[in-house]
């Protein structure tokens, strides 16, 4: 039962972390209709950034988080207009090369600023050492509340946006129908740089919150490609199109990883996920929560 | 009001518009006639700056349109129903009528355009918090309209409002288009293709064929022009 | 539209003669150029000796292992300035394979083949240079000292060409196990270990010496995947009073940092490959603050027992510290002067010793049968086992405790084989560094 | 090329008069010749470029390419052909590999040449029905959402062999030791691998090439350009798409065996992502859906990396962290430049420029 309690408590946390990193994705989705392969590259790049300050320059931790944030909201505003705006229009292919393309660039350059060979710890932001429970300790610590509560408010506060503003409607608008939108005299190219750089700001949180979880997280490539991978995942199993359906999808995958780990074997992680996911797929073809029809890759 | 004059619209070696000239007065409505290919619907992409034309000259209130962006089309009071609805059906109805008042920044203006609307088109005010794909062909229609009307225009564009729908829909359309000039001095360019009942609403019309207006006069005129019918209007 | 795909095999033809005809002038260039020296074999000209390597400067195994390569180059420089060996200059030229299988096979290929190296030179890690050794030696290429502590390096017959360096892991298991089963006697013992050779080959050398009674669980990680948090709780449930660790320096890591997370604090022990303190702290600095009162990386992990073969690096007193200090302060100073650092230039000095052996022209076939015929002790602990049977390096080490930033050596240096062989006592004492840091010839 | 410039009429027309004159074979039995005519022709360039090159050029150059088309050809006519999408194309390579490592294991002792072609028939036909599972399943999949599972394919299937019950058949992380090809007398090993791989990507082209231009490759178009419409026209629509996932998969299994063959090794670490995605870089920046596109896309992402490598040495950067991240910034860029450049591809490029030089000769 106490195993059960922490493995739920762990893929709980780790669920949060794949539904925000699906969320962002979901974002540039209904923005711009492409999968951001960069998103992990972007939120590499972010943390380093962060690591950079916090650790070299012994910056404040909610300082260096902030300003990766920023950096993060800068980045994916950028890559928006100079890279993917192009292609936006042309075949669907070239805009996954495009984003494969940024994401081979922000690794090799964070390979040129840090290095990929020394070790990158991140602080996390509280302690660590998980809650007692009796004379037993929790796989669960302040920090991992942390980052629940944090991707929670985040969600919450995406929530409200899209739903109770202005902006949100004009940018769900943009998502479904930009020629409509247009003519009705939303400033779709603005809404589109917009997504990009709220999902890259949002992919920044993530990347200070999980690099705060295991030492040596913080790398050039490595664990953070593997992150994209379960935020597509989570994002796929919620119907691409959903915000909702990528947090249940997040939480889901991170709980059926967390319990197959544990009880079937913990060398075939990645595994898990593909049969989680075809799975889904079999049973419903564009996601759980997909209404609305794709249009393109 | 709105005045276009020898506008020459091309897509790549199509002539679309060929020398286009029309002339709308304030508080009417004038009808937009002819084939399918005609080009009406592209005199009214023309009109809101959605295509730039190659020649010619398009003002309102004596405002140079072609030097104008599309969002601020709208905001100077032009609004445009597209061919085929154009609602967004994955938001909700009060959803897309908000979209059609975003410029418009004050909350109670806002709220009574809403009120307005859902009693203009009651069928819209039962269904206000489902999605817009729930809706029938002629609420979308009636959707398509109350958003355009959202802005409050004293222009408005409307492309082919009849298609697809039954000729009971169509009359109720026609009816409160009426409705809107003679209450609110709305203005209105109405294309159609289905002349009987776009005559039966019009003050004036023009008739285009491959690009060029055939004839143009008063809607009366046109409807009693028994070889015209038979030649471009079809009944 | 018939015409098409006749077009296609021709362009297709005509890209290739087109790169074809680009590369053939430089490929013939670089193939004359290993002739032209008047030397005895490839990489070997009258002023230089180039060799090889493939190093994990990315990767899960990068934390620390990285610097090991630069320390060799830095001691090989400093023999370079001081005349080369034999006159020759040693050009070390080692790429990065990411400890990735897959990368070490195209990188060793590509030294062989393009960069055409007199031989390997400490090729590190276990899964990654098990997929080149038959291919070394098929082409017969001296691949001295590799950088892996498996016992598969030690095999005469089917491997003429490769030598072992450092202690094979089956003895350092006996070692490490001996001392644990006699100090936590009656004691419930639990295994971490890296999934393939390295760990398994460990674990082989603990069961011969801990009875199987003692031990409680067994957990493997593999290296692909850095979530470790479910093997701890699982060695957590077995209290286990002691965890004995087979992994590389970021495992280890992650294992004490789990261990922390749910508050269970067994004695650990680790393996020397994975123990450096100063590679371990700096993975762990980041977590001290939030870890209770402790304030820096290095007290997470005190009194970790682990082994050695080599001197600590914090002995100022010990002749070879002080070379290898003054060459780190002169080459790389930017490097922390730690385990890994010491590590690579003690090899570079073996290599170096092989390499006078040698003869004043040498061939691939000299340098082995220079090896072969046995090499002094030089910086380690304990003699090397090299002979025309045995491939094998280091015949012991010694047990330690992390105390500080260093490992505190414990007792005397053991030895012993891989086999049924007894743990002994090594009495013999470690020479002195020569004074101007540089093997004799002959 | 010309092929995807057919209206999707003309490719439901198509299949009726293709099979009249199946039944008279004049056409089709040229086709053959042709291709047949060129595989041969291109084989002996090759024969010539390996015995001109050195062992490096062989190894790294020659080879590499070589079995990359493999993959990229297959890939191609996946993509381009029929439409549907792989992100995850490594993944049936590294079943290819596998199958040749386990039957090399298992049953044969020979290391004939003989015995090499029925290796990578081998690695072909487990590739091939490892494809038709996941062409199933793909079938019932569109757009975004069979990108994701493809590319979960790619990232979980290496994870595979590691897994305890399966890691003593497979080798674990490490994988499974291939024994390398005896080359004939007097060639060395580097020249015999690249003459075998040069072999297997002219076979696969010579097949794929074949095919696309056969009824089958006629239905994939048809199946690509409308579904419903060929559907209409009688084309079981998944029957069609999942053999496309077979004949994909088929090239990329012997790209597999060929990469195990020149490694010899069959490992998951092969395989990584990286591989998969610079295949559908390859089959982007050739052109999507040509065959000669697959090839210039292949030469591109082998050598890019080599020669970048090669221009750094030659700067003699001194940073390490500088240098040893060249190759991979000049791959993202050129990546990212081409696709901005040149949207259609060098074949796309080709073909514009055709028009532009000669545009009396515009179908």
């Amino acid at each position: 039962m106490f195993r059960f309690l922490n493995l739920t408590l762990n893929g709980l946390t780790n669920g949060m972390i794949y539904a925000a990193v699906a969320l962002a994705l979901v974002m540039i989705w209904r923005a711009t209709r492409i999968v951001n392969f960069a998103q992990g590259g972007m939120l590499m790049f972010t943390t380093f950034i962060a690591w950079d300050l916090a650790q070299v320059h012994h910056a404040n931790y909610w300082v260096a988080l902030v300003v990766a944030v920023v950096a993060g909201i800068l980045i994916g505003g950028v890559a928006e207009r100079v890279l993917v705006r192009p292609v936006e229009n042309g075949p669907p292919l070239n805009a996954v090369i495009v984003t494969l393309g940024l994401l081979i660039f922000l690794q090799a350059l964070a390979g040129m600023i840090w290095g990929n060979s020394q070790a990158h710890s991140y602080p996390p932001a509280f302690r660590f050492i998980g809650y007692k429970v009796g004379d037993r300790t929790l796989r669960f610590s302040p920090n991992d509340l942390f980052i629940v509560l944090s991707v929670l408010v985040v969600v919450i506060a995406l929530y409200v946006l899209f739903q109770r503003t202005s902006l949100g409607l004009q940018m769900r608008a943009t998502a479904f129908n930009p020629e409509v939108a247009g003519l009705l005299g939303v400033r779709v190219g603005r809404l589109l740089t917009l997504g990009w750089a709220l999902a890259a700001g949002l992919g920044a949180l993530v990347g200070v919150l999980v690099a705060g979880t295991s030492s040596g997280y913080v790398t050039p490539v490595g664990p953070f490609d593997a992150l994209l991978i379960y935020g597509f995942t989570a994002a796929v199993i919620g119907g691409l199109d959903s915000p909702g359906g990528a947090v249940v999808g997040g939480v889901v995958l991170g709980l059926i990883l967390s319990y197959a780990d544990s009880y079937i074997s913990n060398f075939i992680q990645t595994m898990y996920a593909l049969v989680v996911l075809i799975a889904v797929l079999m049973i419903r073809p564009k996601g759980i929560f997909s209404r609305t029809s794709e249009r393109r890759v | 009001m709105l005045t276009v004059e020898d506008v020459v619209t091309t897509y790549g070696a199509v002539r679309a518009l060929d020398g286009v000239s029309m002339t709308v007065e304030p508080s009417t409505i004038t009808a937009v006639l002819g084939a399918n290919g005609a080009g009406k619907t592209t005199l009214l992409r023309t009109v809101n700056g959605l295509v730039r034309p190659r020649a010619g000259r398009i003002s309102y209130e004596g405002r140079d349109l072609l030097r104008t962006h599309v969002d601020e089309v709208v905001r100077m009071g032009i609004a445009h129903v597209p061919e085929g609805r154009g609602v967004i059906t994955e938001l909700t109805v009060d959803e897309n009528l908000r979209l059609g008042a975003l410029w418009r920044r004050n909350r109670t203006e806002l709220q009574q355009s809403l009120a307005e609307m859902y009693e203009l088109f009651p069928p819209l005010a039962e269904r206000r918090n489902k999605p817009a794909d729930t809706l029938s062909g002629g609420e979308r229609q009636m959707l398509a309209i109350a958003r355009a009307l959202m802005s409050r225009p004293r222009l408005l564009l409307l492309d082919e409002p009849s298609l697809g729908l039954a000729p009971r829909i169509t009359a109720q359309i026609m009816g409160t288009l009426r409705r809107l000039r003679d209450e609110q001095s709305l203005t209105v360019v109405l294309v159609e293709q289905n002349a009987r009942s776009a005559l039966s609403v019009s003050d004036q019309a023009i008739v285009l064929n491959l690009g060029r207006v055939v004839v143009s006069g008063p809607a009366v005129e046109l409807a009693a022009d028994e070889k015209l019918r038979h030649a471009y209007l079809g009944f | 539209m018939k015409r098409m795909h006749v077009r296609v095999a021709l362009g297709a033809v005509g890209v290739l003669l087109a790169t074809a005809a680009c590369g053939g002038s430089s490929s013939g260039g670089g193939g004359g150029g290993g002739g032209s020296g008047g030397a005895s074999a490839p990489g070997v000209t009258s002023d230089s000796v180039t060799i090889g390597s493939t190093q994990p400067l990315t990767g899960p195994a990068a934390p620390g292992y990285s610097e090991i390569a630069p320390a060799s180059d830095a001691y090989f420089k400093y023999i370079n300035s001081q005349g080369g060996i034999n006159g020759r200059k040693i050009i070390y030229k080692y790429v990065d394979d990411g400890y990735n299988p897959t990368q070490t096979v195209a990188q060793t290929r590509k030294l062989i083949t393009q960069d055409k190296v007199f031989g390997i030179f400490n090729a590190l890690g276990t899964p990654t240079h098990e997929k080149v050794v038959d291919f070394l030696n098929q082409q017969k290429v001296p691949d001295l000292f590799v950088a892996s502590g498996c016992l598969c390096w030690d095999n005469v017959s089917a491997h003429p060409y490769t030598f072992g360096w450092q202690v094979d892991y089956t003895v350092e298991g006996k070692i490490l196990g001996k001392y644990i089963a006699q100090k936590f006697a009656g004691k419930k013992i639990a295994y971490f270990y890296q999934n393939d050779d390295f760990g398994q080959d460990g674990v082989k050398g603990l069961d011969m010496e801990i009875p199987k009674n003692m031990v409680v669980s067994r957990q493997a990680y593999d290296v692909t995947n850095t979530d470790v948090s479910d093997q701890v709780s699982k060695l957590q449930a077995s209290h286990a009073d002691v965890v004995v660790s087979f992994s590389v320096p970021a495992f280890t890591a992650l294992l004490k940092l789990n261990m922390l997370k749910v508050n269970y604090n067994p004695q650990l022990a680790v393996s020397n490959v994975g123990s450096d303190p100063i590679t371990l702290s700096g993975l762990l600095e980041a977590f001290a603050k939030q870890a209770k009162a402790t304030v820096n990386g290095g007290d997470l992990i005190q009194g970790i027992i682990t082994d050695g073969y080599l001197s600590s690096p914090a002995d100022p007193s010990n002749s070879w510290i002080q070379l290898f200090q003054k060459i780190h302060d002169q080459y790389i100073p930017k490097l922390p002067f730690d385990g890994n650092v010491e590590y690579g230039m003690a090899a570079a000095y073996t290599f170096a010793q092989a390499l006078a052996a040698a003869g004043d022209n040498p061939t691939r076939d000299s340098l082995v049968k220079a090896v072969e015929s046995g090499l002094p002790q030089g910086p380690g602990l304990v003699p090397f086992r090299f002979s025309a049977d045995s491939h094998a390096g280091f015949t012991g080490a010694q047990v330690g405790v992390i105390k500080g930033t260093a490992i505190k050596l414990l007792g005397s240096p053991q030895t012993t084989d891989d086999g049924g062989g007894a743990v002994q006592d090594f009495s013999g004492t470690q020479p002195q560094a020569p004074s101007n840091g540089i093997p004799s010839s002959g | 090329m010309a092929d995807e410039l057919e209206s999707p009429a003309g490719a439901l027309i198509a299949p009726t008069s293709a099979s009249s004159t199946d039944r008279f074979g004049v056409l089709s039995r040229s086709t053959l010749l042709r291709h047949t005519l060129a595989a041969l022709v291109g084989f002996g360039v090759l024969w010539l470029l390996i015995t001109s090159f050195s062992d490096y050029r062989n190894s790294s150059w020659i080879a590499p390419i070589a079995f990359t088309v493999c993959a990229a050809a297959g890939l191609t006519v996946l993509v381009g052909l029929s439409g549907q999408i792989s992100l995850g194309h490594g993944a049936f390579m590294l079943v290819g590999a596998y199958t040749l490592a386990l039957v090399q294991e298992h049953w044969t002792t020979s290391h004939g040449n003989l015995a090499m072609i029925g290796l990578l028939a081998a690695a072909a036909a487990g590739a091939a029905l490892f494809g038709a599972l996941v062409g199933v399943a793909a079938a019932r999949l569109r757009g975004p959402y069979l990108a994701g599972a493809t590319l979960a394919l790619a990232l979980g299937l290496p994870t595979l062999p590691s897994y305890e019950k399966l890691s003593g058949k497979l080798g674990g992380n490490a994988g499974l030791f291939v024994s390398s090809p005896n080359p004939p007398n007097g060639m060395d090993l580097y020249r015999w691998q690249s003459v075998i791989c040069c072999a297997s990507a002219v076979v696969v082209l010579w097949v794929l090439a074949n095919v696309s231009r056969s009824r089958v490759g006629r239905s994939f178009r048809a199946v690509r350009d409308d579904e419903i419409a060929a559907s209409l026209c009688g084309l079981s629509v998944p029957r069609v798409q999942v053999l496309a996932f077979v004949l994909s998969a088929a090239g990329a299994g012997v790209a597999g065996g060929l990469l195990a063959m020149i490694d010899l090794t069959a490992g998951p670490q092969a395989f990584p992502l990286s591989l998969s995605f610079g295949l559908l870089a390859a089959v982007v920046f050739g052109g999507l859906g040509s065959l000669a596109g697959a090839i210039y896309g292949s030469i591109l992402i082998t050598l890019l990396p080599l020669w970048s490598q090669d221009i750094t040495d030659a700067l003699s950067v001194h940073s390490h962290k500088v240098s040893s991240n060249m190759p991979l910034m000049v791959y993202g860029i050129v990546l990212t430049v081409a696709m901005l450049a040149v949207p259609n591809g060098i074949q796309g490029l080709l073909r514009s420029l055709r028009l532009t030089l000669a545009p009396g000769r515009r179908r």
